[in-house]
């Protein structure tokens, strides 16, 4: 009756498993992806649900592949998480070959080829994202106006079908820019800030999400929400959800009072892009983000600043895909100098003097 | 209350449920049948064995000397009770391995006759050097676990003149409450330990630090050092591991320990609560260490306790007086869950180190496979040393142990909170025990291929010598030759 | 003074020449796999570097356009750059013996470092200024210093990490490079040059 | 005429570098490579062959100049292969490096005759015993050369594992390894 290979060390342990961790993130998206689904309908939906689906389909194959065993790391949801993340953030109505794709390069490229969960380097939906956007530039910029789910505007679930796997036929009437996008194009001819602005931009639209963006990362108030939800189950630390947001904010304040006319207020920056599905979902992925809290701490305040850098000087409208991938690359490095101090001795590991 | 600015000085550490409500309220209880056959171990401490001073077949009373204590860091070793020694030989040792020990096997008469004590003395009557004397002799050694001679301490506390004297009533695993019931019952002895220490080592102040989990122990102490200003009895909160001896000292001196240095490099010296009632009843009744008080609980134990035992009781018996229900027993650990040894066999006796013995079920021990890490740093948040454990672990796992060593390996005290957070189940503490385990072989290797390259020198210095030595007799057998033949030429000659 | 940071930090980020330009590439596979001999290399090809830019422009100027001897550029400049490496190689062999074991042949093979020559060439393509082609050689090694570093510290990780066998040590390596470089095309239209 | 000035130009240019280094050079000098002798020092020393080498000091030559890999001696097993790699800057790939299975000789007192072959042969006197006397192996001045189980005329000696007792008792490395994939 007792088990004769020698167990050592703590014999109780706390009941939390990956699986819990990763469904724990899906429950706090909910809200956010529902609402975004709402707002763009059917296509969305397909695109979704397609999303999610070859993901999964991707990562069976790849274990089959290397003959491991499939079913315990398809019921640990992490597939499934980082579909999910992708899906957030590619536009609504995008074709259906753009979710695939996106799900490949997600799950093979992003984690499979670094030896499964927890091995990747990159964060795997944004690899996919910064993938997509710069290999299919078109489809991942024509970002759909609006039209809740089952409001005459929409379209039904047959046009919505045909959305999906036929494309868009009348591109202009239901497309547009979002907010970064039209101020990057006004900015570029010269036209100040405070004209351009006002017809785009209606801050409580913004903060609540009825504006043109991706899939499920326009309604900032309930992505603040998802983020409460996991700092309060202690899934993620405050640090770096807070950091961005923080670093993002004083930037923009700062160079918005040097000089109004050519750089957003923070309001703007916050509620607009993927800032906060970046800062709360994102950002705070565990298998590339530093250990220590001060690691954390600047791995927020610099991809803060690349998201405000790219956004204000780069080619780019939106930054925060390509400030998580740097910022990824950058953490090995936080991580070997960053330390928490050894009890009994100092910062560079010497014993203390007496 | 404790102030908030104390407890920022803990770092890391785990909340483990406590499980302590089963035995906290039963006073303990001393009718445990003298069990006829004891198993005594010789190496029942840190330092050499113990070498036996009496034969089999001698008839021993309880309290003689069995084995006397060798070399410098050592410990004796006492009859726990009346009976005829029967053997001395190995037997397995309560350890997860179950390898064998030189021990004294005694059968006991039942009669538990002790031995003619001289009459309890007045210890602050003795000079300080007989103190350490008089508790080395009576074999007692640090209580808490780590069994090291409490005698050697005594003097390294008073050669180094050290300040402060630290009790350890933290006993932060769950289950165990060994500690807490001795408190609770027999406060005054455990003061008046401390005094005879605190004599013994010619220190001015002493600090009690114990959980704020164990009111009633909290409060039976601080009525027992109510009149004694020198003794401070102070709450630590409840955060494992806050028995950690460096832990506890950062939190109630504000001192932290070096990492290559000892307690008293910075003025202190910790014992536990169990070692200072031992030097009273060692000290003041002229009692060796022959028993002490174990917890036994766990879901399989059918009524679980603290019991005064004597040494070398097997654990089996104890757990057959619990009413432990075998079958439903998943695993067996001797200490407590979080750095508890799990035992293989129930057929070993009780140590001097022996402060629980738990009857765990199954789904109070660890369940699950184990999974691929996903970098969460919970371990690193959790480690109360300030370590890496899942940097350790990687780099252990592709066997680069030295690259391991050079983020802090040699600073981890297994203590269990990094594998108890673990999501991913995995065994982290026992990667560690392996590398240093490990480490200390190749140490031992290094040590050797050191004294084999003398060996091989004085061999091949041996060699030439008697190379040279038959090199020169050849010469000398053939100057010799050369004369006589030159010598018979002569003679013809003539 | 701001307009040359621009400049110094556009051929880091922008332009870098790893991971936009495809320049330098042999010695950042090689080297980069432990942290401390991806700095040393990188500080030793910064020296050479930026030597071999204010060289090649003082040979431009002062030798190659009096004499007319413009078909002699490459191979003057090559001259110089081994003499600038063979002399670091002395001074590194000196200083510290470890970074020179570590480096191995990779320190003589700075001078085949397409970077160093591409640099010093792209200078004088753009007919850029003595203290301006010193700043972008200078940049232009910064830029190869920070990404040697960065996949120093992802290589050293991806070492301890259970990579598939198809594609563990080099294979990932690639993949990780190319993820980078996809990465650094954030930086993509941040300043002119 | 450019030919000329082209010549004059590169040969100049060419003189010039030449004496700098040549100066650099006399100022810069190092002695000779040290790094054999640290290597030698490292290794156990007990000459016993099993690299394929004739003895310690080749090897170590060997693998200063690249020659043989740092994982060549057995009875240095992983952690000398790991000290090698930190004095020789390299990274090396240690997971499926499986220690040499360490053993010593020992004889089985049946069948020894106290020949005195085996303790003439043996390195580091680690077998002790007198003509027609049963000899006996020191297992802790044992090396596992296997030199003496070549000269031993009736087998009796052989190599075993080193006795397991609660001194030298280690934890087993944790299995199964998890390579990703969750057990």
């Amino acid at each position: 009756m007792l088990n004769l290979r020698p167990t050592t060390g703590p014999h109780t342990r706390e009941n939390l498993s990956i699986g819990g961790i990763m469904r724990q993130v899906i429950y706090a998206l909910i809200p956010a992806t529902l609402f975004g689904l709402y707002l763009f309908g059917w296509p969305a939906i397909n695109l979704f649900l397609i999303t999610l689906f070859s993901a999964l389909v991707f990562e069976y194959v790849c274990l089959k592949l290397a003959d491991k065993p499939a079913l315990p790391a398809l019921k640990d949801s992490s597939a499934l998480l980082t579909a999910w993340l992708l899906a957030m953030s590619l536009p609504p109505w995008a074709p259906w070959w753009v979710g695939v794709t996106g799900a490949g390069l997600a799950i093979i490229l992003g984690k499979q080829v670094y030896g499964g969960l927890g091995q990747n380097l990159f964060n795997p939906a944004m690899l996919a994202r910064v993938a997509l956007l710069i290999s299919f530039p078109l489809e991942l910029t024509t970002w759909v106006n609006v039209a809740p789910w089952l409001s005459e505007t929409a379209p039904d679930f047959k046009t919505g079908l045909h959305i999906t796997f036929m494309g868009l036929d009348n591109v202009d009437s239901t497309t547009g820019a979002t907010v970064l996008g039209y101020v990057k194009t006004e900015l570029s001819q010269k036209h100040p800030l405070s004209a351009s602005l006002a017809d785009i931009y209606n801050s409580n639209n913004a903060w609540l999400g009825f504006m043109r963006g991706s899939l499920s990362e326009t309604s900032a108030i309930l992505l603040i929400l998802g983020g409460g939800w996991l700092l309060f189950k202690k899934i993620i630390t405050w640090h770096i959800p807070l950091s961005i947001i923080v670093s993002v904010a004083l930037i923009s304040a700062v160079f918005n009072a040097l000089n109004p006319e050519i750089y957003l207020s923070p309001s703007v920056h916050l509620s607009s892009g993927a800032l906060m599905c970046t800062a709360f979902f994102i950002a705070t992925d565990y298998v590339t983000s530093p250990n220590t809290p001060l690691g954390q701490l600047i791995f927020g305040s610099a991809c803060g600043l690349l998201i405000f850098t790219i956004r204000t000087w780069g080619g780019y409208p939106e930054g925060a895909a390509f400030a998580i991938l740097l910022m990824n690359a950058l953490t090995p490095l936080i991580d070997h100098y960053v330390k928490p101090r050894i009890y009994g001795r100092d910062r560079q590991g010497r014993p203390l003097e007496l | 209350m404790i102030s908030l600015m104390q407890s920022f000085r803990i770092r890391g550490g785990v909340h483990p449920d406590p499980r302590k409500t089963a035995t906290t309220d039963l006073s303990i209880s001393s009718d445990f049948p003298l069990p006829k056959k004891l198993y005594i171990p010789l190496q029942q401490h840190v330092g050499k064995p113990a070498e036996p001073v009496v034969r089999v077949g001698d008839y021993v009373y309880k309290g003689q000397l069995l084995a006397h204590s060798q070399g410098m860091i050592s410990a004796p070793v006492h009859a726990p009770s009346s009976g005829i020694i029967s053997d001395i030989a190995d037997y397995p040792a309560p350890h997860p391995s179950a390898l064998p020990i030189r021990t004294v096997f005694m059968e006991t008469d039942g009669k538990d006759v002790w031995q003619l004590l001289k009459p309890p003395t007045d210890p602050f009557g003795l000079s300080a050097e007989e103190i350490s004397l008089r508790v080395g002799a009576a074999g007692v050694v640090g209580m808490g676990g780590a069994t090291f001679p409490a005698a050697v301490k005594l003097n390294l506390g008073r050669k180094n003149k050290i300040s402060t004297l630290l009790i350890n009533g933290g006993e932060c695993e769950p289950y165990l409450t060994c500690d807490d019931r001795l408190m609770q019952e027999s406060a005054d002895g455990i003061i008046d330990g401390i005094r005879i220490m605190l004599h013994g080592m010619e220190t001015p102040q002493a600090i009690v630090g114990i959980e704020d989990n164990k009111p009633a122990a909290f409060r039976a102490m601080k009525k027992a050092a109510a009149d004694f200003r020198q003794i401070e009895v102070r709450q630590v909160p409840t955060h494992y591991p806050m028995g950690w001896d460096r832990q506890l000292i950062r939190y109630l001196t504000g001192k932290e320990v070096p990492a290559d240095g000892r307690a008293t490099d910075v003025g202190v010296l910790m014992h536990n609560v169990a070692t200072a009632y031992a030097i009273h009843k060692a000290i003041r009744h002229n009692r060796p260490l022959v028993d002490r008080v174990v917890t036994i609980a766990g879901g399989a134990a059918g009524s679980p306790g603290n019991i005064w035992v004597p040494i070398g009781t097997l654990i089996s018996e104890l757990l057959d007086f619990c009413r432990v229900d075998r079958p439903r027993m998943a695993r067996l650990v001797m200490g407590g869950p979080m750095m508890g040894d799990a035992l293989p066999i129930a057929e070993l006796p009780v140590v001097k180190a022996t402060s629980g013995i738990l009857a765990l079920t199954q789904d109070e021990i660890t369940r699950g496979s184990e999974q691929a890490c996903i970098r969460c740093a919970r371990c690193i948040s959790a480690c109360p040393a300030g370590l890496l454990p899942v940097d350790m672990a990687n780099r252990i796992r592709s066997n680069q142990l030295e690259s391991a060593v050079d983020i802090g390996l040699k600073d981890c005290i297994s203590c269990g909170s990094c594998s108890y957070v673990c999501p991913s189940n995995i065994p982290l503490v026992h990667y560690f025990k392996y590398a240093a385990g490990e480490l200390a072989a190749r140490q031992q290797a290094q040590h050797k291929s050191e004294q084999t390259k003398k060996l091989i020198e004085e061999r091949n210095k041996r060699i030439e010598r008697i190379e040279k030595q038959k090199a020169e007799e050849a010469a000398r057998e053939l100057a010799a030759k050369v004369a006589k033949y030159s010598a018979d030429q002569a003679e013809q000659v003539l | 003074m701001g307009e040359y940071l621009m400049l110094i930090v556009g051929t880091a980020l922008v332009n870098n020449v790893v991971l936009v330009k495809f320049l330098g590439l042999c010695p950042f596979m090689g080297v980069s796999n432990k942290l401390d001999s991806a700095l040393g290399m990188g500080l030793a090809t910064t020296f050479v570097l930026t030597l071999a830019a204010l060289s090649g422009w003082l040979l431009e100027h002062g030798v190659l356009i009096p004499l007319d001897i413009g078909f002699l550029r490459v191979l003057s400049f090559i001259l110089v750059i081994a003499a600038v490496v063979q002399f670091t190689e002395l001074v590194i062999h000196k200083t510290s013996p470890v970074l020179y074991q570590v480096l191995g042949i990779f320190l003589p093979l700075i001078t085949t470092n397409c970077a160093v020559l591409g640099v010093a060439l792209l200078n004088i393509q753009q007919e850029s200024g003595f203290m301006e082609s010193v700043l972008y050689g200078f940049g232009s090694a910064l830029g190869f210093t920070l990404v040697m570093v960065i996949f120093a510290g992802l290589r050293e990780r991806l070492a301890l990490m259970a990579v598939p066998v198809l594609f563990a040590g080099t294979p990932i390596a690639f993949i990780t490079a190319g993820i980078l470089s996809l990465a650094f095309m954030g930086f993509a239209g941040l300043s002119p040059k | 005429m450019y030919v000329l000035s082209a010549i004059a130009s590169l040969a100049t240019l060419g003189l010039v570098l030449g004496w700098l280094l040549a100066i650099a050079a006399k100022y810069l000098k190092v002695e000779s490579n040290p790094i054999v002798e640290e290597l030698e020092a490292l290794m156990p020393g007990s000459q016993c062959g099993q690299c394929g080498f004739p003895g310690c000091r080749p090897a170590a030559q060997a693998i200063a100049n690249g020659e043989a890999p740092i994982t060549v001696c057995p009875p240095g097993g992983s952690a000398l292969a790991e000290q090698f790699a930190a004095l020789l800057g390299v990274s090396i790939d240690l997971s499926n490096f499986e220690e040499p299975e360490f053993l010593i000789a020992k004889v089985s007192e049946d069948t020894c005759t106290g020949c005195t072959r085996c303790f003439k042969v043996c390195p580091t006197d680690a077998i002790v015993g007198a003509a027609k006397q049963i000899h006996a192996v020191v297992a802790d001045a044992c090396t596992g050369c296997q030199k003496c189980i070549a000269v031993c005329p009736t087998e009796c000696l052989q190599m075993h594992k080193p006795e397991v007792t609660l001194r030298n008792w280690r934890w087993q490395k944790p299995l199964p390894e998890p390579v990703g994939a969750p057990a």
